[in-house]
Parts: structure tokens; C-alpha cells; sequence
């Protein structure tokens, strides 16, 4: 019994050492207006997954965290530098408020930027909508963040739906294919994908000539693509968070099936495209709203990738989270060259006003008050003699609900 | 041996893949009765108290208690229908204080449905009242009320023994099955734990069956002898004779 | 007054004033930890006092959540009679998880128990017209329990301290009547538990049944804490979790059964900044933890022989 | 197409098999279920992916030194982790696997980052048709891998001192280490052979899916399923539950209307338990005669 009673007094102890500890944390007040301003240093911050189930996301997380060190770097916008603090959700929804609260409260962030994850970003919508802080371009293309529109949430990472579906238009207005297929990861990323497609089939007066989900991880492919063959599919698109590109046209290959194939450019990447059998290669597209990373016009990102971030590869990922940034950035710039402190109020009317908007990064991005889905325009791309070739100019996403 | 059997065993037999342990032993045991069980090292003695506590599945043959066939029973059963026993390697929940120890042996008594245990209704508790007073009455007769709030496996060997004794006895049992008591018990500690048995089993009236390889001791204890080797009865009657008879002699020797 | 009744009631005083003193970030890391916390209670009945692993925690935690939000989001229930519905429903699923445990022992018992948290989420993803599948589903805002919205995060840590120390009273209670003595000795030694009668059929699945009920209370009160439910949550990871806050906390203890819910919410939360290694840092106290107190956290009088035997290995 | 589909999943499954035989091994000497296994294999795959591609070393003599670390590493983990705690309690030192997990699988993410990376394949060639079906060369390298590993442990349980010895210590620690057999030596090695065993894996599925740190998620949980059908014990049990799920899971994929392969794993594991709880191919030894 003796025993018993030092553990309930271990209890007791801890306890008071854990009231302890957490009153320790300067965390008073309610989030003002204006908060994480101080002169011309701007907080900003976003959760992360740097650990869990889908650290691959992270990546992202680092690109925007890489165009805020390299903006800091070269002078700032307009003199502003911004210290961007990332938190770890592990990609799980029941810490993501933990990490949104951290941020408003205890870090007290001007904004949020490029939070990444769609249960993430879900999971805290009701309370950042009812904080009002500024939640910018978070790295999710899921149509429930801004329908209904919020007044302080901002997506530019086109709607999943949107995405799909500018991708079975390409399919049959560009490739004139009479009999599209789609496999996709069984998840909600996946669904809304198939969501879309099935949509822009529709419109067109077709169906998908079949619809295969697979789970995440799956090992061997053979038996998924073999129902595409089956269908007779010319085209298939293919769509996931981060789909197993390479194995499943090697499972095409070994079973000798070979429709052109539309992917998302994730999967354009050098590395990844090196593995791919090179006669399944050439029947592939892939669709960006994003620049590749090899492009010219991304030294910059490439160089502070290098030099901030060198255990992370130069990547599509890592561009998203720079690109995403970048929208942050040009409405901030455009917020203070108007000589207006910086406020969120500030902000929205700043991304309000962005009209067939594009920077060095992103293209035709458009908000209103009454539309807070960015839709940037998108182009097609295709390997072409060892090299990858845009095949279109940038083109408007297709607008379907 | 007018009195009707406690327990009526026939036939039993436990083989453990090819090997059989108990080859169709019957033995009665009359109400109240004391028989000692002798043999050597694998004799079956250990093998055959399980069958008959149900611990250990019988292969054939045919358990019953006061008439009643209780050859089917699980362990649990069997034990609340009155048979009870102690083990050669002790079983008892040694994180536990010893006054626990024996209060588990008063399970079936606690006369509350168990789901009340989670709220200290008054039922429950004037029912752990009593459980408490009656085993550290029976603490008391076999000296173990100074030792009360002691975890079991702070203890001496022989003390985990008696524990295991009283925690049996706790069960009131109708027929009590002891596995080598005495081991690891001096002199003293012997004819203590002699003592003490006969008077329980005197006040308490259960059969005891006793497995002991103290020859002396157990002669003193018991009035009925069965001799065991290689699964088999091979002397019984009284302790004196059957320690004598020729088949038992060569056992040990051989 | 005794010096036990002082510790006490500063004790009280302390939780009292704890939602006042701190942002909105520590209250919902303490719901959430409180939370853990009632979970692994209820682990340990099935665990630490009746000695069988299961990994089916996490299971009960997603049903309990989403059979609460389920209730008021589709039927229209009130707060309170869909918490009750959850505990109910992960009563009844602990039943049935009870009857594996009569078969199986060990680590059998805790990977059929792993597939079971494992089939959750699935059967969550197989259900989108109830459950909102992977897009998850919102806990309607207006539900309160009696007058209490949840959602005020002060509010819900009165109302999961008021459970949590009604359950280690309930607790304490059960660990002095037949039913904790025959947990125990189930655990110990299920031949001594039958030799004394104890039916240990009956009483693993009466463990399994009430660490249900008590693990789909505390799903059925995340709810309406957390608003918003997600299959992610419930992955893989979330069992082993509270399996892990048993073991670092002290299998077989109470107070430590507490004390290792709080610690795998809040202790990855010190490293939640980023820096590269919050995952190797979590890991490592976990280990050295273990390594230094076998039993536990709550066994902390014993660290002395703990790191003694630690420098000299077997 | 029904045995394209076959081939494919007895492909998978021999992964599952290759790790469910390191949880297999692990588990009969140690009675420690090893959450780590995944996390272990990984980083292993990623110290094979630095040796092939940064240090230049040739596949196969990269594969190697990989395999000879991945067997000293798995010695230092049980040596320094789990051996303290391991005969205590098996239940703490599953504790400390899960520790060790979240620290392996921290490390991967630190060191080699979290971009998808893209691991060598073992072979380009294009390997073998018979009967209008291909059998990629990678495809024949995992299969053979198992055949390989698989022969060498039979050989090694069955024809070596120290494979009795292991065997011995399986079926009863405290018998074993009164015969003079060095328990916690046998630990060890098993904690290698499970490591290398692992990083075959890793190495061998990688290239066809890529490389990341939650990489072998997906698959630990196939694996678990693999030795609960199979028998926790049984080495052989771990072969045939990995391959029966890999096939199996293939089948349904093929056929089934939409994704039930993880439906038809827990009904697979269900059966199992509900008719044969101790799985297909381990002696009897789970159930209980008190009950």
C-alpha cells in the first residue's frame, strides 16, 4: 500500500510540474488584428508533417520555408523580412489544432502559409475561420476550403476536381482519345479525382472506360493495370497525392499494354522519369500549374533549395511550397506598396484584388471577394528526345462544381 | 471407508502425444477421508492431480464428486463444486500483498455480482469485510497474519507454501489436493504445518489427498496410501504396508 | 488536516486554476492529453490488471468518436445520449474482442487485437454517406452537454478532469473488490485464478468490455472537443501509441497509466517546431525511459536500481 | 491473365515473406514482437542507396556491405535496446521496438530527407516470357531471394550447431541455457538475421516502389498478417502466409469491382483466427486447457 501512495504523490508531483511548464508559455492574449508585425519583421507559420505516415509532404513545407530565407536574404519586400515557423502535425487532424492554436497563440503568426495536408487543413478550418488569420495557399487542392468561400482562406493549389478534369479535357479535345481510363489512390484525393474526370467525361457524352483504385503502397500493379488493359482504354490518367508512377508503367510494360497516359507533373522529375520504360515514356503527358524545377526561370529556388535546405532534393514538391509562397509574397509586396502597414485586412484586399494575376512562378491566378479558389492556369508537358517540352501554352483550368 | 466417496476417479488416463502420464488410475476418495499419494519422479502423481482439478485434459476416464459427473468441467467449475488444490511449483500472484493472496481464494464467496466491483457500493464493501476478517482468521491459524501486507514474492519459500494453503483452504474446499507441501520446509516448520492441517481438515471436514515425497511426514498425516510409478497404481492400503510392499520398494530403487 | 488531504487540495487548486493561466494551444493540447489519458486507463485494465495485450484501442477510440458524431450529426441525438451510444457500442465491441482472448495468449492476442484498430479506419472509409469517409465529418456545432459546448476548450477540460478522476475512483474501487483480485490473478497465473473458481473466461471479456466502455466514452467526448473527425487519426500509429504510453507510464498503474497518456501528447509537442528531429528525440526518451524504469514512470523510486543495473548489464 | 496475376502476387508476397520471416525469427528466440522491422529495413535501404549511388560502389558489392552493417546493426539494436529489457519483460521490450522505430525511422528522415528518391534496380533485364507472360527480371531476383534466404535458414536451423541452438532456445529459453547454450548470443543473431532479412527486402522493392521513409508501411502490416496466418513461430509460416496474402490480395485486385485488398486481408486473418488461432503451420501451443 505503501507503493500505491508514492505513485499517487508521483502523480501529484507531475502534475504540478506540468502546470508548471505550461504556464511557462507567454501566452496571454487573444490574437489581435495585427498580430506577429514587429517593425519590419513579419512571423509567419504553417504545420508540417516532418514526421508521421506522410513526410514526403514535408518537402513542400521546405520550399516555402526556402523562398521566405531566400527572400529574407536579398533585401526582403519592401523591407520586410519574415521568420516562417513550421510545426509538426504529423499529418495527423487531431494535432493539427494543436499546431494551428500554437501558432496563432503562442508564436502569434501574422499569417498562415502553405499549411500542408488536406485532413490538416480541414480539421482546423472553424477555428481559423473563426481566428480570422490569413490561412495563404495551403498545400491542399481540396474544394471544401473555399466553398463555402471564407473570408481569410486563399487556395491556389487548383481544386482537385478542376485539376482531373482539365486532364480528362485534355484527353479527348487534345489527344482525341474515344475511351478514357482512370486509376487513382482509394483515398479522398483519389475520389476527387475520379470526381472530376467523370464530370468532364460527362460533358463530353462519355464515361470512363473503367475507374481502378489502389492503396496507398500497394506493391505490385500488375493486376491493377491489367484491368485497364481489359477496358481498352486509350488514354489513363492517373491520380493520387503522390502516385506510384513508376510502377504501375512498368506493370503496363511487362503485360504489354501502352495507351498515352496523363499524370500529374510530380512525376516528371529526372530521377523518377529515368526508371520509366522508355516506350511508355513517350506516350506520357504531364500537366503543371507550376514550373519545373530545372526551368530557368527557378535558379533561384534551386539555389536556396542548395543552400538552405541540402538534404532535400530539388524537386516538384519543394517547388509547390516556393511557388505557394510566392503568392503570399506578391500580395504582401502588393499590400505595403501601397504604404499600408501591414494587416490582414490588408492582405485579403490585396489577394482580392489579384485579376488574371501571374509572377515568376504562378500563372492567371484570380480571387475575388466572392472567389477564393486561385484556379492558376496550367500547361502540358511531354519527354521528348531525352528532354522534357512544354506541348501547350498555359491554359485556363476548366471551371466544373 | 463406510462413508459414500467424495470423488469416484475411473479410469483415468492422460497421454501427452505417445507418452502416457496416467494409465487408467481409479481411486475413491471417501468424504473427509485422508490419502497419501507416493512415487517416484514422474510417477504421474502431479499429472494426475491436474486431471482431476482440470488442469490438465484426461485422455479416458471418468471424474465424478459426490455422484456427480464432473469429467467435463473446467477448472473453475470443478473448483467451485468443492476440489481444490495447491501446486508443486507455487502459483500465487506474487506482486500482490499475501492478505490478497488469500482473499483471492474467497472469490466464490464474495457474494456481490463481480460488475458491482467497480462501484464501492456497500453490498461490496461489507462483503470484502468479511472475505478480509475470515482469511486473516485462517492467516491466523497458519501464522501468517504478521506477514499480512508483504508482497508474496518477498517471501521465504516455504512461507509462499503455506500462503498457497491457506488461499485453498479459502475456497472451503470438499476435497482439498496438496502437491508436496512440506518441500523446502525444517523440522519445525513440519510438524507446525502437520498440526495445523489436521486441525482444519478436523473443524473444516474436507478429503485431503497429499502428493509428498517425505514418506514419514505424509504417514503421519494420512490413514490411506497409493503407491504410483509410471503412471500406474502399484500399491494401496495402509501407509505402513504400502511403504513396505516389495512393488514399492523396487520403484524407488529402480 | 493530513498531509495527504494538503496534497490534495493543492492538487485541485492546480487543475483549477490550469485552464486560466494558459493560451488556447496548452488547453487543447491538455484535452487531448486528458484524453490519452482515459485511454490508457482503460488499456490498463485489460493490460496491466488483466495481463492480456491488446493494440484494440485505437479501434475503440474511432468508433467511440464517430458513433457520438454519427448519432448527431445524422439522427439528431442530444450530446449526452450519443456519448452513452458510443460507450455502449464499444462495450459491445469489447465483448467481442474479449472472445479472441480466450483462445489466444500473448502477442497472438495483440496482433488480432492490431488488425481490429486496423479495420476501423477502413470500415470508416467504407461507409461515406454515414461516416464522410476520408473527406471526415464535422460534429455539428450546436451539440452540448447539458449547457456545455465542448468546443470551449475550458469547459472540456473541467468535464474530462471530472471523468478522469471519477474513472481512477472507479478505478481504486475495483482494485479492492473480487473483480480487481481476479483480474490480477488472471494475470499472474490463470492456473491459480481457476484453482480458487474464478470463471477467467468470464472476466477477460468483462475486461474487454469495460475498457471498451471507458475508451468510447472518451472517442464519444473527443468529438465534440475536436469538431472535426478524420480517418487519419486513427491510423496504425494511434494504437501502438497508447501502448506505448501504458508501457512508459507503468503497466499496472493507475497514476501511471495517466502520466503516459500526457506524455505522448505533450512531450512530442516540445519539439512540434521543426528541426529535423523530433521523431528521433520522442523515440530516444522513449527508450532510454524504458531502459531506466522497466516498470514504468510511476516506478520512479526505483530509478536508483534502475540505472545501477543499467551500468552493468545482465 | 489468372497467372499473370498469380506470378505478380507471389512477387509481393515474397516481400511480405522476407520481412515476416525477420518478425519470425526475432519473435521465437525473444518472444519480443519487433515493430521496428520496417523502420530498420528502411533505413538499411537507404544506407544501400548512399553506398550504390554516392559512394559509387558497384551494385551487388553495395549489396553486400549493405547486408554484412544491416547484420552487425541488428546485433548492436538487441545488444544495446533490447537485451536489458528483454528478459524482464517482453511486453517493455516491445515498448522499447516502438521507441526504436520512431528513432530509426527519425534518422531516415534527417539524414536522406523526405523527397521521393529512386532506388537501382537489381537488373535491366527484361527476364523471362513463357507463355505470352513476362516475368521481369526484378520479379525473378525477389523470388529467387526468398528461395535463397529461405534454404539458407532451413539449413541453418536445421543442419548447424548454432541453428539448434536457436532452434532450442525457441522452444524453451530456461531448458536451453541449462544445456549451455549462450541465450543471449542466439538473441543477437537472430536480431541480425531479421535485419538482413529486412534490408533484402528493402533493397529488392524499392526500385519498384520508391524510397521513402514510411516506404515499408504498407507492407509491415501485410508482414503482420503474413506470420498471424502463417504462425507466429512457424519460419515456414511466415513463407506461406506471405505468398497466400500476395496472391490473394492480387486476385482481388484483378478481379474485384473496387479495392477490397485489404478487406480481403482481414478476412483472411479472420478465418484464420476464428478456425486455426495458432495459425496454418504452428503447433498448437497458443491455446490454453484452463478455459
Amino acid at each position: 500500500m505503501q507503493y500505491r501512495n508514492r505513485s499517487f504523490r508521483t502523480g501529484l508531483a507531475v502534475l504540478a510540474a506540468a502546470v508548471g511548464l505550461a504556464w511557462a508559455f507567454p501566452a496571454w492574449s487573444f490574437a489581435a488584428t495585427t498580430q506577429g508585425v514587429a517593425g519590419k519583421n513579419v512571423s509567419l507559420g504553417a504545420w508540417a508533417p516532418e514526421s508521421g505516415p506522410t513526410t514526403v509532404l514535408f518537402a513542400t513545407s521546405e520550399g516555402a520555408a526556402a523562398y521566405f530565407k531566400w527572400v529574407n536574404a536579398h533585401g526582403g519586400i519592401h523591407g520586410y523580412h519574415f521568420n516562417f515557423t513550421m510545426v509538426n502535425d504529423q499529418y495527423n487532424p487531431a494535432l493539427t489544432p494543436a499546431a494551428a492554436r500554437r501558432l496563432v497563440t503562442v508564436d502569434k503568426v501574422f499569417a498562415i502559409v502553405a499549411g500542408t495536408g488536406t485532413p490538416s487543413s480541414v480539421a482546423v478550418l472553424s477555428y481559423i475561420t473563426g481566428v480570422g488569420i490569413p490561412s495563404i495557399a495551403p498545400a491542399s487542392g481540396d474544394p471544401s476550403l473555399t466553398q463555402p468561400v471564407r473570408k481569410n482562406i486563399y487556395t491556389v493549389v487548383p481544386s482537385y476536381v478542376n485539376e482531373s478534369a482539365f486532364q480528362a479535357q485534355y484527353a479527348v479535345t487534345h489527344l482525341h482519345s474515344k475511351s478514357v481510363a482512370i486509376i487513382y489512390q482509394n483515398d479522398d484525393i483519389g475520389k476527387t479525382g475520379l470526381a472530376g474526370v467523370t464530370k468532364m467525361l460527362a460533358l463530353h457524352g462519355m464515361k470512363p472506360a473503367t475507374a481502378v483504385p489502389f492503396e496507398p503502397g500497394t506493391l505490385a500493379f500488375i493486376p491493377y493495370v491489367a484491368r485497364l488493359k481489359a477496358s481498352g482504354a486509350q488514354t489513363v490518367i492517373i491520380w493520387g497525392s503522390i502516385p506510384p508512377f513508376v510502377p504501375i508503367l512498368k506493370a503496363a510494360e511487362s503485360i504489354g499494354y501502352r495507351p498515352t497516359w496523363i499524370t500529374y507533373a510530380f512525376d516528371a522529375d529526372p530521377s523518377v522519369v529515368s526508371q520509366v520504360p522508355p516506350a511508355q515514356l513517350a506516350n506520357t503527358y504531364f500537366d503543371s500549374w507550376m514550373p519545373l524545377p530545372d526551368d530557368q526561370g527557378m535558379a533561384d529556388y534551386r539555389q536556396a533549395i542548395k543552400q538552405y535546405y541540402p538534404q532535400a532534393k530539388i524537386g516538384l514538391l519543394s517547388v509547390q511550397g516556393w511557388c505557394l509562397a510566392s503568392v503570399f509574397g506578391s500580395a504582401f509586396a502588393d499590400m505595403v506598396a501601397r504604404r499600408a502597414t501591414p494587416s490582414w485586412s490588408g492582405l485579403e484586399h490585396a489577394l482580392n484584388g489579384m485579376k488574371h494575376f501571374s509572377n515568376a512562378y504562378v500563372h492567371d491566378l484570380t480571387f475575388s471577394p466572392t472567389n477564393h479558389q486561385g484556379l492558376p492556369a496550367e500547361f502540358v508537358m511531354k519527354y521528348e528526345h531525352g528532354a522534357i517540352k512544354k506541348v501547350t501554352p498555359y491554359l485556363p483550368l476548366p471551371v466544373v462544381h | 471407508m463406510a462413508a459414500p466417496p467424495a470423488l469416484t476417479v475411473s479410469g483415468l488416463t492422460v497421454r501427452f502425444g505417445g507418452l502416457t502420464a496416467v494409465g487408467s488410475v481409479s481411486l475413491d476418495v471417501p468424504g473427509g477421508g485422508r490419502i497419501g499419494i507416493i512415487g517416484p519422479n514422474g510417477a504421474g502423481k502431479s499429472t494426475l492431480f491436474h486431471a482431476i482439478t482440470g488442469r490438465v485434459r484426461l485422455t479416458a476416464g471418468r471424474i465424478a464428486v459426490d455422484g456427480r459427473d464432473v469429467t467435463r468441467w473446467s477448472m473453475s467449475r470443478r473448483a467451485a463444486s468443492g476440489v481444490v488444490q495447491t501446486f508443486q511449483n507455487i502459483q500465487l500472484l506474487p506482486s500482490l500483498p499475501v492478505l490478497e493472496n488469500v482473499m483471492v481464494g474467497g472469490h466464490l464467496r464474495a457474494t456481490y455480482p463481480a460488475v458491482l466491483g467497480f462501484f464501492g457500493l456497500p453490498q461490496v464493501r461489507r462483503s470484502e469485510r468479511n472475505l478480509a476478517a475470515q482469511a486473516r482468521a485462517l492467516m491466523r491459524r497458519l501464522e501468517l497474519l504478521p506477514l499480512e501486507r508483504r508482497r508474496v514474492s518477498e517471501l521465504p519459500y516455504a512461507m509462499q507454501k503455506r500462503v498457497e494453503v491457506a488461499r485453498a483452504l479459502m475456497v472451503m474446499p470438499r476435497i482439498l489436493f496438496l502437491d508436496e507441501p512440506a518441500t523446502g520446509m525444517n523440522d519445525y516448520e513440519k510438524s507446525f504445518f502437520l498440526e495445523v492441517i489436521r486441525d482444519m481438515q478436523r473443524e473444516m471436514g474436507f478429503a485431503l489427498v497429499v502428493i509428498e515425497h517425505d514418506v514419514s511426514f505424509l504417514a503421519q498425516l494420512v490413514d490411506y496410501m497409493v503407491a504410483m510409478s509410471f503412471g500406474q497404481i502399484i500399491a494401496r492400503g495402509r501407509p505402513e504396508d504400502v511403504i513396505a510392499s516389495p512393488q514399492v520398494v523396487e520403484s524407488y530403487m529402480g | 488536516m493530513s498531509k495527504r488531504v494538503a496534497w490534495l487540495v493543492v492538487g485541485a487548486a492546480l487543475i483549477a486554476v490550469f485552464p486560466w493561466g494558459v493560451g488556447s494551444y496548452v488547453d487543447y493540447v491538455a484535452c487531448l492529453a486528458l484524453t490519452y489519458s482515459l485511454i490508457t486507463v482503460s488499456l490498463n485494465w485489460v493490460m496491466g490488471y488483466a495481463g492480456q495485450i491488446t493494440l484494440g484501442q485505437g479501434g475503440f477510440f474511432a468508433v467511440g468518436a464517430y458513433v457520438a458524431t454519427c448519432a448527431v450529426a445524422h439522427y439528431g441525438w442530444a450530446l449526452p445520449a450519443a456519448i452513452v451510444l458510443s460507450a455502449v457500442a464499444t462495450g459491445v465491441l469489447g465483448l467481442l474482442l474479449g472472445v479472441p482472448a480466450l483462445r489466444l495468449q500473448g502477442h497472438y492476442l495483440a496482433l488480432t487485437t492490431l488488425f481490429f484498430s486496423l479495420a476501423v479506419p477502413e470500415v470508416i472509409m467504407a461507409l461515406p454517406s454515414l461516416t464522410g469517409g476520408s473527406n471526415g465529418i464535422n460534429m455539428p456545432g450546436t451539440a452540448t452537454l447539458f449547457g456545455l459546448h465542448l468546443s470551449n476548450l475550458r469547459a472540456a477540460f473541467y468535464v474530462l478532469v471530472v471523468l478522469l478522476v471519477a474513472i481512477i475512483l472507479v478505478d481504486r474501487t475495483m482494485l479492492k473488490s473480487k473483480l480487481g483480485r481476479a483480474f490480477m490473478a488472471i494475470r499472474d497465473s490463470e492456473t491459480a485464478a481457476a484453482s480458487v473458481g474464478i470463471p477467467i473466461a468470464v472476466y477477460k471479456i468483462m475486461a474487454f468490455t469495460a475498457s471498451g466502455v471507458v475508451a468510447g466514452l472518451a472517442g464519444g467526448l473527443y468529438a465534440p472537443i475536436a469538431g472535426y473527425l478524420n480517418p487519419a487519426t486513427f491510423d496504425l500509429w494511434l494504437s501502438i501509441y497508447f501502448f506505448a504510453a501504458l508501457i512508459v507510464g507503468g503497466l499496472g498503474n493507475v497514476y501511471g497509466a495517466v502520466i503516459g497518456g500526457i506524455i505522448v501528447i505533450a512531450l512530442p509537442q516540445l519539439f512540434s517546431q521543426v528541426q529535423n528531429v523530433s521523431n528521433i528525440l520522442f523515440g530516444g526518451i522513449l527508450v532510454v525511459v524504458l531502459l531506466a524504469l522497466p516498470g514504468g514512470i510511476a516506478d520512479w523510486p526505483r530509478l536508483g536500481t534502475g540505472v545501477r543495473w543499467l551500468r552493468r548489464p545482465r | 491473365m489468372l497467372a499473370t496475376l498469380v506470378v505478380a502476387g507471389l512477387v509481393a508476397g515474397a516481400i511480405y515473406a522476407l520481412v515476416g520471416l525477420g518478425l519470425v525469427i526475432i519473435y521465437r528466440t525473444s518472444q519480443v514482437v519487433n515493430f521496428a522491422q520496417g523502420d530498420v529495413s528502411t533505413l538499411l535501404t537507404f544506407v544501400g542507396f548512399t553506398l550504390m549511388t554516392q559512394w559509387g560502389i558497384p551494385y551487388l558489392a553495395a549489396f553486400a556491405l549493405t547486408l554484412v552493417i544491416a547484420f552487425l546493426f541488428g546485433i548492436l539494436v538487441e545488444r544495446t535496446v533490447i537485451r536489458p529489457v528483454a528478459a524482464r519483460s517482453p511486453i517493455v521490450a516491445v515498448g522499447v521496438t516502438l521507441g526504436v522505430a520512431l528513432v530509426l525511422n527519425g534518422t531516415s528522415t534527417w539524414r536522406w530527407g523526405t523527397q521521393v528518391q529512386s532506388f537501382p534496380a537489381p537488373t535491366s533485364a527484361a527476364g523471362i516470357t513463357v507463355g505470352g507472360m513476362t516475368v521481369s527480371g526484378g520479379s525473378l531476383v525477389i523470388l529467387g531471394a526468398l528461395a535463397l534466404s529461405v534454404v539458407a535458414l532451413v539449413t541453418l536451423f536445421g543442419y548447424t550447431r548454432i541453428g539448434l541452438a536457436m532452434r532450442a532456445t525457441s522452444e524453451d529459453g530456461n531448458a536451453a541455457e541449462l544445456m549451455g547454450i549462450n541465450v543471449s548470443a542466439i538473441s543477437g543473431l537472430s536480431w541480425g538475421l531479421a535485419a538482413v532479412l529486412g534490408a533484402t527486402a528493402g533493397m529488392l522493392v524499392s526500385p519498384a516502389i520508391t524510397l521513402t521513409p514510411n516506404q515499408l508501411d504498407l507492407v509491415v502490416i501485410r508482414s503482420f498478417a503474413a506470420v498471424v496466418v502463417g504462425g507466429f513461430t512457424s519460419t515456414l509460416g511466415a513463407v506461406v502466409g506471405g505468398l497466400f496474402i500476395g496472391v490473394v490480395e492480387s486476385i482481388v485486385a484483378g478481379y474485384a469491382p473496387a479495392d477490397l485488398t485489404n478487406v480481403a486481408m482481414f478476412v483472411i486473418v479472420l478465418v484464420v483466427l476464428v478456425f486455426r488461432p495458432q495459425g496454418l503451420l504452428a503447433a498448437e501451443e497458443t491455446r490454453k486447457g484452463l478455459v
